[in-house]
């Protein structure tokens, strides 16, 4: 059967020439980078190189700002507890939107219960922030902005420079989640304005496990963790030394990816344009500020779950921002906050491409998916009613 | 996740449609995550004789609405009344835990379309 | 020039059938075991055999009992904050000893400084615990003793068994660090008597970077990150797939080892047995309760960097407790709570062997250390005065 | 982590030993990680003509024993109490941040000697 994998948002598959660079750490080179012998050190000397290769990425000053970290959930946990941690006697306000990934989303709601003040900014119909509902939030209590840079169910990219501009006014950090965005379009901290910033291995054909934390120098953070001296004392623990290698790789790659991206937005436009053809079909978040890989549609009638299992069938792989899948009350709290309607939300269905996907891949899609629909459909007690 | 029987109820749903003109009729819909179910009953001396059903749910909810419609038919609507979820989850050879509650969605609906018959033949 | 690696208690090489079992997940099974489309679903089916595996490794009850973390060192945070966080009502007080590894050590210090009241036992001088110091230190704020199982550095292996009945009787919960023992020595949660445990990946021929924490059924204990709900919502993050696949067989050999380590056993025994020959050298820990794989010595005279830079030179990787390999003011906290003065521990060295030590290596390292020796006491102000 | 020069150094140090009849003595200890060193100077007309050391302490504090006297012989005494830690790591071509502290012990050590020597010679 024909597999057609469109859910890189979820995770990527490795790129072969990452595995390569990994897998001498897992053969010879299988010393601790704390120990002081040559075992030790040759692979120190790896790590060091890692390091640089995420910190040049990302347009770094020094190879010290970067904290590797085991993926983007803890880096974000790390850099929104960290930073409130070590500013608490400064203030206890944190602001952050409404439809972050809920690495950074249930962080603010654990704070909020620690008796921290968070402001969850509002998002329009496209799931873009409004600046001037943040410049009214802040206040002198305001310790920290934490806002994605790109979504992940919509790929709705956030005006992180603009809000650079008003964090630097009022002297708040800012932290960005870019795990979604880096590979795919320009990430640069300087450019961006940010004190921290989130990325992820597996987002970007690198192995899972494995992230980092950008800190700028000065930022005051404090560690979550005890331990050993590793990552600057901020992150105890013997390295994933693979894993670390894996990412520096990654890291290279993904910021020489953009020509690449410019590929894969086309065969996106085809795919959104051919999904759209359906009858009470709509395309979910932004329709330029929005990440090259990423199609979001509401199909209306039919449920996300029982469609992404009947694309599974047909080898098909998606995801949905259904109740149904997520086994809470509500569907997506993204698709929710940009103002969809229950039922709306409930079907929805995102696609998301790689560097590998083909022109046959969408063919075979746009064949595929209208049929499901159709067989949906009409099952559905809210069709044809 | 799912059983194969559940997915191939999923995937072959019995008994799906309407049916026009029907001896009772009902809908529930499920608090939990939003779905909804409709079914159909034409009963006959008590029995039920045919039996159909419409449902906007997940792939398991769709497949107890599917086996329900199985167990029911040709039931009385007393036996039919003693359907409960544990029997549609146990035949359909087990529902993740989190699935638990859309085998509810079937035997309320049922429950619900055998209420209606009754007020309607009152 | 030949190459000797003694240096297992800081890492051991991934066994190349862990290797193998791992590397479909860096390829074809690349899929997000959160995934409801078959990509997922067929990952997360290795990710559940691989908890079996480690569950059935320590004797757990049920395979939801282990938590897969980043490491040895999460794995201790998180059994010792978490219990702290759940049950900072019921009390503040913590009792552990004063030779635990730094991610236990470091971690009481941090609650110490939140207000926590920490007692750290004293130990012998062979590193063992007093378990009448351990009754009379319980009192009814008593939360958790956290007791490592056997100690990294001297390889001494704590009365646990005992430990867990004291525990039981004052309704306290245990949590050990069985990092260094498994493997080595039978770790059975069970007859252990612990509530949690935790074990690393790459101290026994596994992947570095993954970790696990067994929890008791129904021990209270609170998620220290927050996003996702992966591992069972105690650990959030997409799983390191790979790592955690290769913890599963790790665990899995390492559960089967115990055989094997008799015969690391007397190669340690005649290599103890050949470094006491020298002149004014001591064996540091317990004669009998220690690890089938450790040796550590004092070696009066001489500072241990210089000495593992000698031995490293030739080819033999070791370690040591000396301050000036850890850039620290003193040396080993473990050897100076044992009782040696300071000199007495700068002068120590850890060679800890492995399943592929041979007795070759013995030889060469018999040969090689007395010669080194002789030419750094030379060069001592200390000797021979 | 140390230089190749440091490791020349520290694999092949020169002037390892003792002085029997030595102008002066200087004995230091590190507080920092109580490493221990010992010089053993020989005086002619207030230059220094013969060097020895004893080192008890890590690769770069004999590294830097050894370079010292190198660098100290055939010096005046004025000369070579010029020696700084600085120019020490400088001649070794750089040491690891945390290793910076061994280089004093050298230089003092050294300072120390020359004062004894001065003292015996009053
Ligand atoms: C925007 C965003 N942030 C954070 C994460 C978490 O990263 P990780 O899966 O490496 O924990 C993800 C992916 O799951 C993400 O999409
Ligand atoms: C006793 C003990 N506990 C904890 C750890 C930390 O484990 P990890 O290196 O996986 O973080 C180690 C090893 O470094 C150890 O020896
Ligand atoms: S119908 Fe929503 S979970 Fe089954
Ligand atoms: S002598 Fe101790 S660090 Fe150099």
């Amino acid at each position: 059967m024909k597999r057609v994998y469109l859910d890189h948002a979820a995770t990527t598959p490795l790129h072969p020439s990452i595995l390569d660079v990994m897998l001498p750490f897992y053969k010879e080179l299988f010393g601790n980078p704390s120990s002081v012998h040559s075992f030790g050190r040759e692979v120190k000397k790896h790590v060091d190189k890692a390091r640089k290769q995420v910190a040049e990425s990302i347009n770094a000053d020094l190879d010290e700002e970067i904290i590797f970290t085991s993926g983007g959930t803890e880096a974000d946990n790390l850099a929104i507890l960290g930073v409130a941690a070590a500013l608490k006697e400064k203030g206890n306000h944190i602001i952050t939107s409404s439809v972050e990934h809920h690495a950074s989303l249930d962080t603010c709601d654990a704070l909020a219960k620690e008796g921290y003040r968070v402001t969850r900014l509002s998002v329009d119909e496209h799931g873009v922030i409004d600046l001037e509902e943040l410049k009214s939030a802040i206040s002198k209590d305001t310790i920290l902005i934490t806002l994605m840079h790109a979504n992940n169910e919509v790929g709705t990219v956030q005006p992180i420079e603009k809000v650079s501009k008003i964090a630097k006014e009022h002297d708040i950090y800012l932290h960005t989640d870019a795990v979604q965005s880096f590979g795919q379009i320009p990430v640069d901290v300087n450019q961006l304005g940010v004190d921290l910033l989130t990325i992820s291995g597996h987002k970007i054909y690198g192995p899972k496990g494995i992230g980092a934390l950008y800190v700028r120098k000065g930022t005051k953070l404090k560690n979550l963790a005890h331990g050993g001296g590793q990552e600057n004392k901020i992150r105890p623990g013997t390295e994933n030394v693979a894993g670390i290698v894996g990412l520096g790789k990654a890291a290279e790659m993904a910021s020489n990816s953009v020509d690449e991206m410019q590929e894969v937005e086309k065969k996106r436009d085809r795919l959104i344009e051919g999904l759209l053809k359906m009858d009470d079909v709509k395309l979910n978040g932004h329709p330029e500020k929005r990440l090259p890989t990423n199609v979001n549609v509401s199909i209306e009638y039919i449920e996300g779950e029982a469609l992404i299992l009947s694309l599974d069938m047909e080898g098909i792989a998606a995801s949905s921002g259904s109740a149904c899948t997520s086994g809470s009350l509500d569907p997506s709290h993204v698709l929710m906050h940009m103002g969809l309607s229950h039922q709306t939300a409930h079907g929805s269905l995102r696609l998301t491409l790689g560097k590998g996907t083909t022109d046959e891949d969408i063919d075979y899609v746009l064949d595929r998916v209208p049929k499901i629909v159709e067989r949906l459909r009409n099952m559905s007690p809210l069709y044809g009613k | 996740m799912y059983t194969e029987k559940v997915m191939d109820h999923f995937q072959n749903p019995r008994n799906v449609g309407e049916i026009e003109d029907a001896d009772g009729v009902g809908e529930v819909g499920n608090v939990k995550c939003g779905d909804i179910m409709r079914i159909y009953l034409k009963v006959e001396d008590n029995v039920i004789k045919d039996i159909k059903f419409r449902t906007f749910g997940c792939g398991a909810a769709i497949a107890t609405s599917s086996v329900i419609t199985e167990m029911a038919v040709d039931k009385t609507i007393d036996e039919a009344l003693e359907l409960t979820n544990k029997q549609v989850a146990e035949e359909l050879g087990g529902l993740p835990p989190v699935k638990m509650h859309c085998s509810n969605l079937a035997a309320d609906a049922l429950k619900t379309a055998i209420e209606d018959y009754k007020k309607n033949n009152k």
